[in-house]
């Protein structure tokens, strides 16, 4: 059994050494004549301002945090398959519990919202007697998530 | 009987607290009808009293006993059975302690009434106070007399807090952590000796442990192997401090005593008249029925202390005493004194001494009640307590001044009034005990008679201040409340058989008991 | 299979270190041909021939051309990167991504390593694609790469879910973690009397969590209509946009595996591996191999037709399939798929 | 098998029920719009209907789910505390006004708290050491999410960050100790463990590590000295209900979880006399004299930095470090007296902590603060809940003739029975200073007069009736124990101590 | 023959076949690097990263000795929910610094000190 894990060891070295190879090839192949500009980071050719490492929307970090509850779950039904069928209706039903309470937890999230993607709010222009045009922001909602702490604006919006 | 007169004032409280709060009058009278209800059980048990019974630590000849299981507790048999008992009696010891109660508590709502502050609520604790100190009196059962013991606190706390004077909440919490730490270290004793004692039952034959004061008496139920049993061992000394801390710092005796001036001078005058009258007298009464009987082996051992406590409390009273500037002041130190005398009495072991300072305690809260009543009818009028912004009041008000006069020669000993039997005693009890220790502490008489005879001068004589020529002289409420006291003294003083032959043969049982522990 | 390597080759330690390599071969050669493959397939499907020149028939030797390139190309790291771990990524890709084959049964002569958790196994260190895509879209320190990236994960964790437990619906009728112990199951030609005995005949609801496996591995495989990590059009290759060279040569190559093991998968767990359709008929450990890459590259090949008949989703839409849809239904066909074996 | 699991199932409806009720509450929030406060109505009966599922467990003594958990006297008793304590917190919630801005996700409270109360049931139960771990966990994480609940206010999202660093930090070298001992042991229920450690410790000093290591976890949740800094900011930035349920049920939780662990897991067979440490004075090291410091710390930490405290939450906080030192007193002694002191300790406290808490709650919603020196003159303005809140901080005083002075004469005189005289006398001293701090706040409440223009506050009937009872009980437990102490006592003659 | 491989492998590195004492003693450091980790960081993330490192030491110890002691599959079990546990408990905590994060836009642990007394 063990040495079935050293076989998947194996593979990773193998794997390892795979791309260190071809990297090792493509060194003595390819020219190196670096300067500033090709070491530039990439912005559609203007020259790059700011750091990279912005914030991001919430809803990232809630995806992972739902994954992680998923995974989680995921890894208890795993050994519940594997004596399934076994145990017969006594584990179906622990099983079904268990599903069902998470599903429960789930059913919540969706019925919430909270797992809606926010779309922009279109702020729409008033026109105010006297005071001329104004864009009148929402008023402010609890935000399912706390709110959006965004530095730059980087939320993926559809086009 | 006694449950009745204990528990009457928690009745006046229920009533009081129902009714509106408009109606103040109403709340008055409830508490002096409930207040004078008191006096007259008080009466009727003087009339039924048996003088002959000795009590203490027989309930034979214990009176008015009312004795049933209030708390039992017999699941498991890790310590035999819990047993904590309802257990109301009396005997000489408590008898003119439960009158004086009644007579001060009736006296305080008198003196109360022109109390205009949150009325409801200052009778409503008022009465709890009363509650409390008859509780004290009457429990035979220590667990009972530690939950009388702590009701007092709270009342008193919220009285002097309250309806105090300027510096009130000072006064008031340290009247309160004061004797919170004593009922700590009684509430820590207690539980060592209820370890300790175990009574065996006559009719079931089984071994409970008890809370039973009369049977923690008996030297025979302490245990094997208990953390108090045995005779002069190291714990029961501590224990026997620890109890003589809690009572001294109620009595007070001169290390404990700080809290009693702030206290005095801050409370409003019934409450001065209860705490100096009553209270302080629980202190002298705890280490009577609790301190000397169990403990009887400590108590000798610690005999020369307590008397030595007791010279030190008669002469730095008097001495303090005679620095005040301030009448209450003045009479708060009087008390430390006084009571100082109670110890010294009952430090000495014999009759004459325990019959002297019993006495004593009695005359010293009816006198001590007449004094802080004056010390308020002058405030009243005058709203200052400086002796030194009086003088010739005998001019202006010559009744009065005969009332108080009489409060004050009582106080200073004055053959003929009561105070005098009851010092005479002291002093020739404790001559036979403590001669040199004796000897100095009637120095103290002398000092009390200057700090007196002074005091009478600065106020009473000489010449009327201007600012006082519209003072008025006493009311009938005044009267009322200073007249029964004033009769009391002479009394006692012409004819004190009335109050030593109802505590003679109690103290004499005492007395044994105590020689028992010399053994 | 290894003990015949190990007759074949004098050295045991050579003999083992080839046994690993076999599946490298096919991933490096099925890279070349499913590239070349998926422009062929793009331009038939629009129309057009694709690359026609190089190599000859077809051009088929275009991406073996383009390889040559970009072995040639200067290697190019930004001086904002962090250089560790922008150079650590493309292997953690490619290592997780390759290590995946070592648990999926070739024939059934070959596989890497039969550890009885498999599958566990397979999709445990699946989940070091994601890790390796943000890292090295972290580590670009570029916009479009973080953005990029964050999406994959997103995406990728997303969609994980789904596929899992589609995955344990058949671990359900099949109850073993093995892959191998899995295809030996569906061996023989029993169900309705003329179907082959593959899993996903089996279970009606077995239909469902195949399309359910299916979407969820497009997308697992960031695949066109889920594309939208390296979508070029917005985000100029996503995760990718720094690397240039051979580093971005090995990202297309774990990308290309990647697509590959989820399809093997697939046919393991749902038509039968190595198995012929044909029952006895054309079956053997070589036989099995080429019906196994078939069934394989069949679906690889759904994958890729799709990239050109539909068109992109939104990020919102991504998510909704996934979590308001693939996921619940998941669960609940997972829930009938074992009640079915229950009762039948 | 299955016999064995629909038995334990018939000794598992309270937990049953509650986890019901978690779903209901669910499903209820998402369909339910309009009625915001329906899920804190369906936690409140299903508390309920659970409460009365245990009452039916009365002097049952069942091992269920193959000794994963206990269900006897003793965990009955403690079931029926956390849910009485929990009843009160629902009730506190659905009258605060600090929760009353986060109407739209109220819901989630009611969730989260129903998650509690049954890991809290767990924890008294669990008989497994898994078990006793996953409760632990399950109280914790939905406790860390309720100390956050008003998140909107900094010092909320402070404290509950702060609670789970501590938290989980703790838990995990609880977590560790468990690992040492059950591999030291090799059995995962207390039972096995118990056999194999009567059978000769082969690793001392293993084992102590990991006795040292599971107090840590249990210490932090009794919240006790040197385990105790969590306590003060996390109660001041929790909104009052959860303050009080962290003060109340998940202290009695944690005490009934130490209680059965160390009973069993280290009560000796063949030395019956010998008591609990007995088994524990491997290498010498005098674990009960350990505890006795720690419970002696406790009580002068609380009690000395309570003083100190202007906040009436970290007053409170600090009072309930110093009541835990009380507790552990009967923990040091854990003889059958000084365990059933502890419950007897536990249901008072239950009482008048949830009392002071309430009492807290109206005035700071009413006047806004939570200064003590805010409170000034508030006993004027509103007389009986003034007085009820001087009751219930006399109780916790131990004055009589409030259940506080049952309490702390049972566990004092455990504690002198046992001859630990000098743990008493800090407790003796420590109480006088508890008296200092305790009556401050009375002295706020009636000792000044209130603004010349100020208003008498009102509190609804609803409010009233709940002051009432938990009034009544603080009360009359200080007059008439007999049956508490008998029920008390039957629950621990399970433990088998003596 | 593989097994001669990893053997050489394994010896290589550790001269002989992993048992218990190596497991504990790698559960042993990484408990201590966690506690290490939680006294010494002042950024949360880093704090709850030596949570982690705890609860894994902690799970290292017990699969260790369900491997090599009579613990058999419990110990298996225990590892399984504390994994459970530990996805929950870092679930939570990362909801709870976000939160923080907008509160009082800071991860450092020093810096969030507005509870004092």
């Amino acid at each position: 059994m063990l040495a079935e894990f050293g076989n998947i060891l194996l593979f990773l070295i193998v794997g390892i050494l795979f791309v260190a190879m071809s990297l090792m090839v493509a060194k003595f192949l390819r020219p190196d004549r670096p300067n500033a500009e090709k070491l530039a980071t990439y912005e559609c050719g203007e020259t790059p301002f700011g750091s990279a490492r912005v914030q991001f929307n919430n809803r990232f970090y809630i995806i992972g945090l739902m994954f992680l509850i998923f995974e989680v779950e995921i890894l208890l039904l795993f050994p519940w398959v594997m004596v399934f069928q076994e145990i017969g209706w006594y584990a179906f039903t622990a099983m079904i519990i268990f599903v069902f309470l998470i599903f429960i937890g789930f059913a919540y999230e969706l019925g919430k919202g909270h797992l809606q993607w926010d779309l922009p709010k279109p702020v729409i222009p008033t026109y105010v007697e006297g005071v001329g045009v104004v864009e009148e922001a929402d008023e402010e909602e609890e935000s399912p998530v706390a709110e959006p702490i965004m530095e730059t604006n980087l939320n993926p919006k559809p086009n | 009987m006694l449950s009745w007169i204990v528990f009457i004032p928690i009745l006046g409280m229920a009533l009081v607290l129902l009714l509106p709060d408009s109606k103040r009058d109403a709340m008055r009278w409830t508490a002096a009808v409930v207040t004078g209800i008191q006096v007259v059980l008080a009466g009727i048990i003087y009339m039924s009293f048996d003088q002959a019974k000795t009590g203490i630590n027989n309930i034979e000849s214990l009176q008015f006993v009312e004795h049933f299981n209030w708390i039992t507790v017999d699941a498991v048999p890790w310590v035999g059975k819990v047993n904590i008992d309802y257990f109301l009696g009396l005997d000489g010891l408590s008898i003119l302690m439960v009158i004086l109660t009644a007579l001060i508590a009736f006296v305080g709502v008198i003196s109360s009434w022109n109390i205009k502050k949150m009325v409801k609520g200052y009778f409503a604790l008022y009465l709890l106070l009363i509650t409390g100190i008859m509780g004290v009196f009457v429990a035979l059962d220590f667990f009972l007399f530690f939950i009388f013991w702590e009701v007092m606190l709270l009342p008193m706390y919220f009285l002097i807090g309250i309806w105090g004077g300027p510096q009130r909440e000072y006064a008031a919490i340290k009247f309160f952590l004061y004797t919170f730490v004593g009922g700590i270290l009684m509430l820590l004793t207690m539980l060592a000796l209820y370890f300790s004692v175990a009574h065996t039952d006559p009719v079931t034959g089984e071994s409970v442990h008890t809370f039973n004061i009369l049977h923690m008496m008996n030297p025979e139920n302490f245990v094997d192997g208990g953390l108090l049993s045995g005779w002069d061992t190291t714990w029961r000394y501590v224990a026997w401090m620890a109890l003589f801390i809690n009572f001294a710092i109620k009595i007070p005796v001169f290390p404990f005593h700080t809290w009693l001036p702030d206290a005095h001078v801050q409370a409003p005058t019934p409450i001065s008249v209860i705490l100096a009258g009553v209270l302080l007298k629980l202190g002298a009464y705890g280490l009577l029925r609790i301190n000397f009987p169990i403990l009887p082996d400590a108590t000798l051992y610690f005999g020369y202390f307590m008397a030595i406590l007791g010279m030190i409390s008669i002469i730095y009273g008097a001495l303090c005493a005679m620095a005040q500037e301030d009448f209450k002041k003045l009479i708060a130190y009087s008390s430390i004194s006084h009571m100082g005398i109670v110890i010294l009495g009952i430090a000495a072991f014999n009759t004459q001494g325990m019959v002297g300072g019993v006495l004593q305690m009695f005359n010293h809260g009816i006198i001590t009640a007449v004094l802080f009543l004056s010390v308020g009818v002058l405030y009243d009028r005058a709203h200052t307590r400086g002796l030194n912004d009086f003088g010739g009041m005998a001019n202006q008000m010559p009744r009065y001044t005969g009332i108080a006069m009489i409060g004050m020669f009582a106080a200073m000993g004055l053959p003929g009034l009561n105070g005098f039997v009851s010092e005479l005693f002291s002093f020739l009890g404790a001559f036979e005990t403590y001669r040199w220790i004796t000897i100095i502490s009637v120095t103290g008489i002398i000092i009390t008679a200057a700090y007196i005879l002074w005091t009478i001068q600065r106020i009473y004589l000489g010449e009327v201040p201007d600012r006082w020529k519209e003072l008025k002289d006493l009311t009938l409420r005044e009267y009322i409340s200073l007249v029964p006291l004033i009769i009391l003294i002479i009394l006692l003083g012409i004819y004190p058989s009335l109050a030593i032959d109802l505590i003679n043969s109690s103290l004499s049982g005492l007395v044994e008991l105590i020689s028992a522990g010399g053994v | 299979m290894l003990n015949t390597l190990e007759n074949i080759i004098p050295s045991p330690v050579i003999a083992l270190l080839i046994f690993v390599a076999l599946p490298l071969v096919l991933v490096s050669i099925y890279a070349l041909f499913a590239i070349w493959m998926e422009r062929k397939v793009a331009a038939h499907i629009q129309d057009r021939l694709g690359p026609m020149r190089v190599g000859g028939w077809h051009g088929w030797a275009q991406t073996i051309a383009d390889m040559l390139k970009l072995l040639q190309k200067e290697d190019i790291i930004p001086t904002n990167a962090s250089r560790f771990l922008f150079k650590l990524a493309p292997f953690l890709l490619f290592a997780a991504s390759y290590a995946a084959f070592s648990v999926i049964p070739f024939s059934s002569a070959y596989i890497g390593s039969s550890v009885d958790i498999g599958v566990f196994y397979l999709l445990a260190i699946t989940s070091l694609l994601t890790l390796s895509v943000l890292m090295g879209a972290w580590a670009s320190n570029n916009k479009w790469s973080l953005l990029g990236g964050m999406r994959t994960a997103a995406q990728m964790v997303s969609y994980e879910v789904p596929t899992i437990m589609s995955v344990l619906s058949v671990l359900v009728v099949a109850g073993s973690l093995n892959l191998m112990t899995v295809t030996e199951m569906q061996t023989g030609n029993t169900t309705l009397g003329f179907l082959p005995d593959w899993l996903i005949f089996q279970n009606p609801f077995l239909l469902i969590a195949f399309v359910i496996f299916f979407i969820s591995i497009v997308a697992e495989s960031h695949r066109v209509p889920f594309d939208l990590p390296e979508s070029e059009s917005e985000l100029v290759a996503g995760f990718q946009t720094e690397y240039s060279g051979m580093r971005w040569g090995i990202f297309m190559l774990a990308e290309y595996a990647d697509m590959l093991l989820l399809s093997l998968l697939g046919s393991v767990l749902f038509f039968g591996g190595w198995n012929s359709p044909f029952g006895e008929f054309m079956a053997g450990p070589i036989w099995g191999f080429f019906w196994f890459i078939l069934k394989g590259m069949v679906l690889v090949f759904v994958m890729m037709w799709m990239r050109w008949t539909l068109p992109r989703y939104r990020v919102d839409q991504l998510m909704q399939i996934c979590w308001g849809f693939l996921i619940p239904i998941s669960f609940v066909n997972f829930v009938l798929i074992a009640l079915w074996e229950m009762i039948f | 098998m299955d016999q064995q699991i629909l038995h334990s199932i018939g000794w598992f409806y309270p937990e049953i029920i509650l986890v019901l009720t978690l779903c209901v509450i669910i499903l209820a929030d998402i369909i339910i719009k309009r009625d915001k406060m329906i899920g804190g109505r369906i936690l409140l009966g299903g508390l309920i209907l659970s409460g009365v599922a245990i009452l039916f467990q009365v002097g049952v003594n069942e091992s269920v789910f193959f000794d994963l958990v206990a269900v006897d006297a003793f965990a009955v008793f403690m079931k029926l505390v956390i849910i009485v304590a929990a009843i009160f917190v629902v009730l506190f919630s659905m009258n605060s006004a600090e929760l009353s801005s986060y109407r739209s996700r109220i819901g989630e409270f009611y969730m989260m708290l129903s998650g509690m109360v049954l890991g809290m049931l767990l924890m008294v139960g669990a008989t497994n050491v898994l078990l006793m771990y996953l409760a632990f966990e399950v109280t914790s994480i939905s406790s860390y999410v309720l100390v956050g609940f008003t998140k909107k206010s900094g010092r909320s999202s402070e404290s509950s960050m702060k609670y789970i660093i501590y938290g989980a930090v703790s838990s995990g070298i609880m977590l560790y100790g468990l690992t040492l001992l059950i591999g030291i042991t090799g059995a995962t229920d207390i039972y096995g463990i118990n056999e194999t450690l009567n059978a000769g410790i082969s690793q001392p000093t293993m084992f102590n590590l990991s006795i040292a290591m599971i107090l840590v976890g249990m210490g932090f949740k009794v919240a006790v000295v040197p385990f105790h800094f969590w306590a003060p900011d996390i109660y001041e930035g929790a909104p009052f209900s959860i303050a009080a349920i962290l003060a109340v049920a998940s202290k009695i939780a944690a005490f009934g979880l130490l209680i059965r662990f160390f009973s069993v897991s280290f009560g000796a067979v063949e030395t019956a006399g010998g008591g609990i440490w007995e088994m524990l004075f491997t290498d010498q090291i005098p674990w009960d004299l350990i505890i006795g410091i720690m419970a002696a710390l406790a009580m002068i930490v609380g009690n000395l930095t309570a003083l100190m405290q202007d906040n009436i939450k970290r007053m409170l906080a600090y009072s309930s470090i110093a009541h835990a030192g009380y507790i552990l007193m009967g923990v040091v002694i854990f003889s059958e007296q000084g365990v059933s002191s502890i419950l007897v300790y536990l249901f008072i406290y239950l009482f008048m902590n949830l009392g002071a808490f309430y009492t807290a709650m109206l005035f700071s919603d009413s006047v806004h603060t939570e200064s003590i020196e805010g409170y000034k003159g508030l006993g004027h303005r509103a007389p009986l809940e003034g007085i009820s809140m001087t009751i219930f901080l006399v109780s916790l005083t131990g004055l009589p003739p409030t259940g506080g002075f049952i309490a702390k004469l049972y566990i004092f005189g455990a504690a002198v029975n046992a001859g630990w005289i000098w743990l008493v006398a800090i407790a003796g001293i420590t109480t006088v200073i508890s008296l200092y701090y305790y009556i401050r706040v009375a002295r706020n409440l009636f000792l000044f007069k209130p603004e010349p223009n100020s208003e008498k506050l009102t509190f609804n009937l609803k409010s009233k009736l709940i002051l009432g009872s938990l009034l009544v009980p603080t009360l009359f437990l200080g007059v008439y124990f007999t049956p508490l102490i008998e029920f008390a006592k039957q629950s621990i003659t399970i433990l088998g101590l003596n | 023959m593989n097994n001669l491989l990893i053997t050489a492998i394994s010896n290589a590195v550790l001269l002989s076949e992993p048992a218990l004492e190596h497991f504990l003693i790698v559960g042993a450091l990484l408990f201590s690097l966690g506690v290490l980790a939680v006294l010494s960081r002042r950024n949360v993330i880093m704090v709850l990263m030596g949570v982690e490192l705890i609860l894994n030491s902690a799970n290292l110890n017990i699969i260790a000795f369900s491997r090599f002691t009579n613990l058999s599959v419990e110990g298996h079990m225990i590892g399984l929910f504390v994994i459970i546990i530990a996805a929950a408990e870092a679930a939570v905590a990362l909801a709870i610094v976000l939160n923080m994060y907008n509160r009082h836009k800071t991860v450092n642990l020093d810096e969030i000190n507005s509870l004092k007394g």
